[in-house]
């Protein structure tokens, strides 16, 4: 095996890992404060590309500024998802409130490519192709570029959770009625949850946008971040960074070394056992918290 | 008001403990039954094939998971692979000569074989840490059929289903394959309504309720919770078959993808966990409200001549879909089973409001 | 009914230790339960009480000590098996089923007693129905001791708590258990409640054969209804013996009773 | 009313397939209005019944059923695994089913296969034609070669295999193939490997964000981009998406005519969109999926004009417009595709194809039309259709 | 005039089952009344009613109003009531389980924006609740019952409350914390000027530190008056004081249930 191959896929994996934890980071946010998962974060992502397509492209802004501006009216989205339909869903099982997201996810996707077209848009960046090389080993700029930002912002929100306003996150989590009646606005916590969640799934759709053009597919990247969520405890947001760069290089490593041998894609099979192995010793994830029950 | 019933008095245990106890369910429920028999003698063909029997067929699997999810509380986002194998164990069995009825239990069997393995595996976590552990099931059986031609079919990955009997009526053409998942379905119908007034479905619940007060009154959480994918898995793999044999007619990988499990996991929701008419609800919501939708906004779209450009009419169904699903669980958030039910008791109590 | 009451030991638990993380909640515990009585456990909040009941009945393997019923070695049974011993109890934090009716609550208390399976289910008619006819008449006789006929179809959930904990017992004791476990069954009864409670604990044993363990911070009712007791500070036994005097023990009052509560009791002895 | 015939044309507008549908359905509707809007053929006119079925199977199969109900004679659904599942049944029931690039490539064989047309060169053919193109820029011989294929790991994707294999061992090149993971929005870890593989030539297999990314992907591991080719999928779209200077001399396998020059887009330009009518929007019109659409309807109605020959009278049924589409003979379109033929034996169309470079601007032919190892495709076909005849697989 | 006014409020379940029917109640200012009844009487109902916390159990007030300091709250979600000074503990220790007991204080101070005097707060909590101190650390969901209880109590404590509701506060805790949580709640009655309004089961307890107190059964307020008054009830002494005397003669209780008069 080629030395400078497998260097060239770690590195590659971690910033792709990276990237998908930056998606699973929104999942965490809701989860963390309302025991959700998000199903409809991929939708997010797409929706957010949509919106930096629809004001670069159509409304002719500069992408540094369309980018910001997205930002913005996804958060607004996010808080308004809540005040829609999740305000009425409190103390109602969660499962319920999943297929709810279920049904968010697929009227964004419907919404859409419905009213700005279905055929995939170009995101540019500006981010030139042109490979870097550190000696031998080949670097990918975008991909870089990707994962750097997603490290930003995953530590920002960590940063975020050590306040108090985290211990009320965690609070709302735990006991939606219980916050209501000690004065936790439960539904502007989520709201900003939500309001978050939608930024960093901007985020990551415009990253991923950039290589693979917008349209309805990027809403596929929900069952990677899912995975990777739940791999690192549904609740840790630091659990999350691991479980991405644990995924990402593992699936790197996969596509170089088992395929061949294979003669098949075993990337999402890789993934799928190494969280089935996780599962298995640590029940909760690599960092969630564990199941209380007192008898 | 013909609902209404003013105190029961029933003189033995055996009478309170029908399925039914208002003489008015009864009737509906034979009233409906007996249509459903009529139905290919009644209806054009076209709604007994593609509207009647997919319903049938998928409200089996529904019901099959609902037994796990509604009854023992597991997710699981796998079965579509366990209804995969199930396809796939029969009609390989079904192409080597083994009769139908055998083939039924060898899916069965196969389907639960690996279910279990992967729900002991699986059964450490809670929560949305199982439904992850299934998904991971799903990926690897996935992978397992599309890599290996001797399973999928070869090359072409497709694998048909060679004719059949199911007691010596041949399994073919229009009907028969509709009387045969009808008399499938009703079995189960009548095994997953009996579950709720049986010490095993109770077992099932309380483990599925609080699994440590279960194992104090002398419930094994660990093998009723087995035992509820087993049976449950026992199902899927059977509706694998039925599936293949009286509707597709060829199988091939992709009709056993994630797609399938999550459709699935949304009927059972939006039906209402835990219910048999749930069940039916929500598969006749999620496998139709696309068709319908579709069908009304191009009857719309002709009949008004509203030019609306190509995409927004075919994105319209979806956007409505979506909406619709948000709709009802914000109406109803414990789903179309509780819908029912409320208006039932409305009629119950009628002309009163409560019933205290 | 003193007559039924021995010295024979049916529960044993010697040396019995856990810790929690850092916190050890029992620190070496040795317990004794006769059959035939009513042994009281109490200490104050956070002693190890519970943590003890869990050990017994195979939640919380203990560390180290062993507990053995009927002369049989127990230690670390899962409860399951443990249930199937004849053991039964009720939880301080209500441990009922939400979503199933009153009545089915009670009727998975039979679950040693019954066969089930899923292919009896299938065959209803054939296979199952006689046995939960049977299994139904015990479940009423109990229903009807428990006066509980007319929340028999109510989903558990909804009725109030104190119902909540009848059902609890109620569940528990058709299991027909040979020794019952009470962790606190008359928390948040008042009066009248607590005299049904009582009734029914002294009834069980007397009628039922059956030996009970009693956590109870009703110290009227410990007094009261107790042969014996034993009470626990920060995981160790403070004091045992007959309750009256063991409560009137300077040590017990200053760790659980408090004075006043402690002179509530002692003025309505005399 | 008692003169149409019905073309039951359900297909994936939400799903996977949405990089194509609508342009290709746009063509197909267009193409239609304009035969209609001339009378029709032989005083039949068309009715085109397009609705969509997400790639979803009971859907596809409910669609296919109300077709059927409706007197439909023709379904084309435009998805492989739809038109899978569809065989049995377009068998049974004598309703034609087209296949164009989708669908089981055995289908070729009319014989094994009589309801089912794909139209098109299928994928095995594609290859091949690649494969002859390449040996022709390397002066003939392809030995010591490396070509590497990226592809989906669907069998969509894993189609091409067995005909690159064989003909590694006729040319003697050796080939290393890449599979990657649906839907292939992240291959990354793939086109390093590529790269270090220094093959010759690149052929990657895939559709939508696939394509899009492989190409991205190309450009940012340095690959020499006019050394790269995909099948018939590759788009001005995925050139866009990509950016269309980065992908200049990208290669693709061009079935039909691009743009607006041939004779019939520019006569529906002219009396189809320039009035008004047309399916959608204007700047799609001469795309190479929209072109895709036109092709394949030109030939269904080719069909349906030798089935008016034969039979003029009818009655309309699948078994009258079968016999039609199995008499095309020589049809080009009026130059919009290469001379086509179908028989009862090849449903295929004679495999003729050419390669086309894209030049940041359109996609340029660099070959005329040509056809090439058919001699393996249908070695491959036969082994394939036997197999169905046999076993019904 | 009165801190908190309930007038002839009906509570409806899940819209079909009637919990509450027509009840009315005040508390004065700095008052400490007592709602007493047996269990399912709609005690904890008519706390909820007032806090807010029917919605998520599918209840709701479907009549009557209820006002605080005069004004009308009915139409105030749960937070904007605590913001009023309402603070309900609920009945069965809802701590946050995964928080330390110190993180469950400090989620209920959402109100204040006093960095200081939050530290200064957890600390008197601390002070009032020893045993807390001790287990600060470990996760609330691990403390055992009593330890949960007075946590409870502690988080209410922490949003400065004018009116604070307890729900069977003695709930589980041993003779001497009951004592202790009666004191306390005198305490901050006095001291504090805190209105207190207590469901409780442990009538001797609650009927020597109330001044006033109501009686509920079945929905509907049966009896009030101050507290002196009710103690004498002979009614009142036979279901909820143990027959007038300290000690009841437990194995001499009947199997028969006895009638009260109060019930028509
Ligand atoms: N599963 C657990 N994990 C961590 N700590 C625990 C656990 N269970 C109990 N503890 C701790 O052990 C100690 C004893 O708890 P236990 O529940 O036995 O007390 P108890 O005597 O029943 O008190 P109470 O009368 O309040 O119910 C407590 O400090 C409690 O916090
Ligand atoms: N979520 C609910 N849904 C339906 N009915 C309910 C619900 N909660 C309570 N009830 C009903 O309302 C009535 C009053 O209940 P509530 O909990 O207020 O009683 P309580 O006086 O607090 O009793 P306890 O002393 O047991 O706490 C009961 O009859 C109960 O059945
Ligand atoms: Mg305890
Ligand atoms: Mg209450």
């Amino acid at each position: 095996m080629d030395m400078i191959l497998l260097a060239e896929l770690a590195v590659n994996g971690v910033f792709v890992g990276l990237m998908y934890a930056l998606i699973a980071a929104g999942i965490v946010l809701i989860y963390k404060t309302s025991g959700i998962a998000n199903m409809a974060q991929g939708a997010l992502a797409m929706t957010g590309a949509y919106v930096v397509v629809i004001l670069a492209s159509g409304l002719g802004m500069p992408i540094w500024v369309a980018i910001p501006l997205a930002i913005a009216l996804m958060f607004a989205f996010g808080a308004a998802i809540e005040r829609v339909a999740l305000r009425r869903m409190i103390g109602q099982p969660v499962i319920m409130v999943i297929m709810l997201t279920i049904g968010l996810e697929i009227l964004l996707r419907g919404v859409l490519p419905g009213f700005f077209g279905a055929a995939v848009k170009r995101l540019n960046l500006g981010i030139p192709n042109t490979p870097i090389f550190l000696g031998e080993l080949f670097l990918n700029r975008a991909i870089l570029i990707g994962g750097g930002v997603s490290l930003a912002l995953i530590l920002l929100s960590i940063l975020f959770f050590n306040s108090r306003f985290g211990i009320i996150m965690r609070a709302v989590s735990d006991n939606q009625t219980a916050s209501w009646s000690v004065g936790i606005k439960v539904e502007r916590a989520i709201a900003v949850a939500w309001g978050l969640s939608a930024t960093m799934a901007t985020t990551s759709g415009v990253l991923w946008g950039a290589t693979q053009g917008v349209d309805w597919s990027l809403s596929l990247l929900l069952i990677k971040a899912l995975a990777i969520a739940i791999l690192g405890g549904l609740d840790s947001i630091v659990g999350v960074l691991v479980a991405g760069i644990i995924v990402g290089l593992a699936e790197s490593l996969a596509t170089g070394i088992l395929d061949p041998i294979v003669g098949g894609g075993t990337r999402d099979v890789v993934a799928s056992a190494i969280i089935l192995l996780t599962l298995l010793f640590r029940p909760h994830g690599l960092f969630g918290r564990e199941h209380i029950e007192r008898v | 008001m013909f609902f209404r019933k003013a105190g029961i008095s029933f003189t033995r245990y055996q009478d309170e403990r029908q399925l039914w106890r208002l003489p008015a369910d009864r009737w509906t429920i034979a009233v409906i039954f007996l249509l459903l028999l009529a139905a290919p003698f009644l209806i054009d063909r076209l709604y007994v094939i593609s509207y009647l029997l997919p319903l049938i067929i998928w409200s089996m699997a529904a019901m099959g998971l609902n037994l796990l999810m509604g009854g023992a509380g597991q997710i699981h986002l796998g079965y579509g692979a366990v209804i995969g194998i199930g396809a796939y164990a029969s009609v390989h069995s079904m192409r080597a000569g083994v009769p139908f009825e055998l083939a039924l239990i060898i899916g069965g069997v196969a389907a639960a074989a690996v279910g279990i393995i992967f729900g002991a595996a699986a059964l450490r976590v809670k929560g949305l840490y199982l439904a992850m552990a299934t998904l991971a099931m799903q990926y690897i059986v996935d992978f397992v059929i599309v890599q290996f031609p001797a399973i999928s079919g070869g090359s072409q990955a497709a694998l048909s289903v060679p004719n059949v009997t199911f007691f010596g009526i041949p399994v073919q053409g229009d009907r028969a394959p509709y009387y045969v998942a009808l008399a499938i379905c009703t079995v189960l119908t009548v095994f997953m309504l009996n579950v709720r007034r049986t010490s095993f479905g109770r077992a099932l619940a309380a483990v599925r309720e609080k699994d440590y007060a279960a194992s104090i009154i002398g419930v094994d959480p660990f093998r009723y919770k087995l035992l509820a994918f087993w049976v449950s898995s026992f199902i899927g793999g059977m509706m694998g078959a039925v599936l293949a044999v009286c509707y597709y007619r060829t199988i091939s990988p992709d009709q056993f993808h994630l797609d399938l499990s999550i459709q699935l996991v949304a009927m059972v929701i939006v039906g209402g966990l835990g219910s048999v008419l749930g069940v039916f609800l929500g598969v006749g919501l999620i496998l139709f409200a696309p068709i319908i939708l579709n069908q009304l906004i191009s009857w719309g779209a002709d009949q008004f001549g509203l030019a609306i450009p190509m995409d927004l009419r075919a994105h319209l169904p979806l956007m409505l879909y979506g909406a619709l699903i948000m709709g009802f669980l914000l109406v109803e958030p414990l789903g179309l089973a509780k819908i029912y039910n409320n208006i039932r008791n409305y009629f119950l109590v009628w002309p009163f409001r409560h019933a205290r | 009914m003193t007559e039924r009451k021995t010295d024979q030991p049916i529960l044993r638990c010697t040396g019995i230790e856990r810790s929690f993380g850092g916190l050890r909640a029992l620190k070496g515990v040795d317990v004794e339960v006769h059959k035939g009585e009513i042994f009281g456990l109490v200490g104050p909040n956070g002693s190890g009480k519970t943590t003890m009941v869990n050990v017994m009945t195979g939640f919380y393997p203990p560390n180290a000590g062993q507990v053995e019923l009927y002369g049989e070695r127990i230690t670390g049974l899962a409860p399951h098996k443990v249930a199937k011993r004849g053991v039964a109890r009720t939880f301080q934090n209500l441990a009922l089923f939400k979503g199933m009716s009153v009545l089915d609550n009670i009727l998975v208390g039979r679950h040693t007693h019954m066969r089930p399976s899923s292919l009896a289910t299938l065959f209803y008619w054939i296979w199952a129905q006689r046995e939960e006819l049977a299994h139904r008449r015990v479940v009423e006789e109990i229903i009807d001791f428990m006066q509980l006929q007319d929340i028999r179809d109510e989903p558990v959930d909804v009725i109030p708590m104190g119902l909540q904990k009848r059902v609890e017992l109620a569940r528990a004791l058709v299991a027909e258990p040979r020794f019952l476990i009470l962790d606190e069954p008359m928390a948040g009864m008042n009066q009248e409640e607590k005299e049904y409670i009582a009734r029914f604990i002294l009834d069980a044993r007397d009628e039922r054969d059956v030996t009970i363990l009693l956590i109870e911070h009703h110290m009227d009712v410990v007094t009261a209804l107790c042969d014996r007791v034993t009470v626990l500070s920060y995981g160790e036994v403070i004091a045992q013996g007959e309750p009256r005097a063991t409560i009137a023990d300077p040590a017990v009052i200053t760790a659980y009773l408090g004075a006043r509560a402690a002179a509530r009791h002692a003025g309505g002895a005399a | 009313q008692d003169k149409t015939i019905r073309f039951s044309l359900p297909m994936d507008f939400t799903r996977v397939y949405t990089f194509v549908t609508s342009e290709y359905s746009q063509g197909q509707r267009d193409y239609i209005s304009l035969i209609n809007g001339r009378g029709g053929i032989g005083g039949y006119t068309i009715v085109p019944d397009v609705s969509d079925h997400a790639n979803d199977q009971p859907r596809a199969i409910e669609a296919y059923e109300r077709g059927k109900s409706q007197g439909a004679v023709l379904i084309d659904p435009l998805s492989t695994p739809v038109a899978r599942a569809l065989v049995p049944r377009v068998l049974a029931d004598k309703i034609n089913m087209v296949t164009a690039f989708s669908g089981r490539s055995d289908a070729a064989d009319g014989t094994a296969f009589p309801y089912v047309f794909p139209l098109s060169p299928n994928y095995w053919t594609q290859s091949g034609l690649l494969i002859d193109f390449f040996k022709q820029q390397d002066g003939g011989s392809l030995q010591g070669k490396t070509i590497a294929f990226v592809h989906i790991d669907t069998p969509f994707g894993k189609e091409p295999l067995p005909i690159l294999e064989k003909l590694a061992e006729k040319e003697g090149y050796k080939l290393v193939a890449f599979p990657y993971t649906p839907p292939g929005n992240d291959q990354s870890a793939i086109w390093p490997q590529v790269r270090r593989a220094r093959p010759d030539w690149v052929m990657f297999w895939g559709a939508g964000v696939g394509q899009t990314v492989a190409l991205t992907e190309a450009a940012r591991n340095g690959l020499d981009m006019s050394r790269v080719s995909g099948s018939v999928w590759v788009s001005e779209s995925d050139m866009d998406v990509v950016g269309r200077d980065q992908t200049v001399g990208v290669l693709k396998v061009e079935p039909c005519a691009s743009g607006r020059d041939p004779k019939i887009i520019q006569d529906i330009l002219s009396e189809v969109v320039g009035t008004g009518k047309g399916a959608g929007p204007e700047d799609k019109v001469g795309t190479a999926y929209y072109n895709y659409g036109v092709m394949i309807t030109a030939l269904m109605l080719e069909g349906v004009r030798r089935a008016v020959e034969i039979a003029p009278d009818g009655p309309v049924s699948g078994e009258w417009l079968n016999a039609g589409l199995n008499s095309i003979t020589d049809y080009t379109a009026e130059g919009l595709i290469p001379s086509t033929t179908i028989t009862p034996e090849d449903h295929q169309g004679g495999g003729m194809a050419r390669i086309a470079r894209w030049t940041g601007e359109r996609f340029e032919p660099v070959t005329d039309w040509f056809s090439a190892n058919q001699d393996v495709v249908w070695e491959e076909v036969r082994k394939y259709s036997e197999e169905f005849k046999k076993t019904g697989n | 005039m009165a801190l908190l006014s309930v007038n002839s409020v009906e509570v409806v379940y899940d819209q079909v089952s009637l919990a509450v029917k027509g009840a009315s109640l005040e508390v004065p200012e700095a008052g400490l009344v007592a709602l007493l009844g047996a269990n399912g009487a709609g005690k904890s109902t008519i706390l909820k009613s007032i806090s807010g916390l029917l919605a998520p159990e599918r209840g709701a007030v479907t009549r009557g109003s209820i006002t605080f300091q005069g004004q009308d709250i009915l139409a105030l979600d749960p937070p904007a009531r605590v913001r009023r000074g309402i603070v309900h503990v609920l009945e069965g220790r809802k701590v946050f389980e995964h928080l330390t007991p110190e993180e469950n204080l400090i989620a209920a101070t959402t109100m204040h924006s006093d960095r200081a005097m939050i530290t200064d707060m957890v600390a008197h909590m601390f002070e009032l609740f020893p045993r807390l101190k001790d287990r600060a650390r470990a996760k609330a969901g691990y403390l055992s019952g009593g330890e949960q209880q007075m946590l409870a109590i502690a988080r209410a404590l922490m949003t400065r409350p004018k009116l604070l509701m307890m729900d069977e506060p003695s709930l589980g805790l041993a003779p001497l914390l009951v004592d202790e949580i009666f004191d306390i709640i005198t305490r901050i009655n006095r001291e504090e000027g805190v209105a207190v309004l207590l469901v409780e089961q442990n009538a001797v307890a609650a009927l020597d530190v109330v001044s006033h107190a109501y009686l509920i059964e079945q929905g509907r307020i049966v009896m009030h008056g101050p507290a002196e008054v009710l103690r004498e009830n002979p009614d009142i002494k036979e279901a909820y004081l143990g027959g007038g005397t300290t000690h009841v003669d437990y194995h001499g209780v009947k199997h028969y249930r006895r009638r009260k008069r109060w019930l028509a």
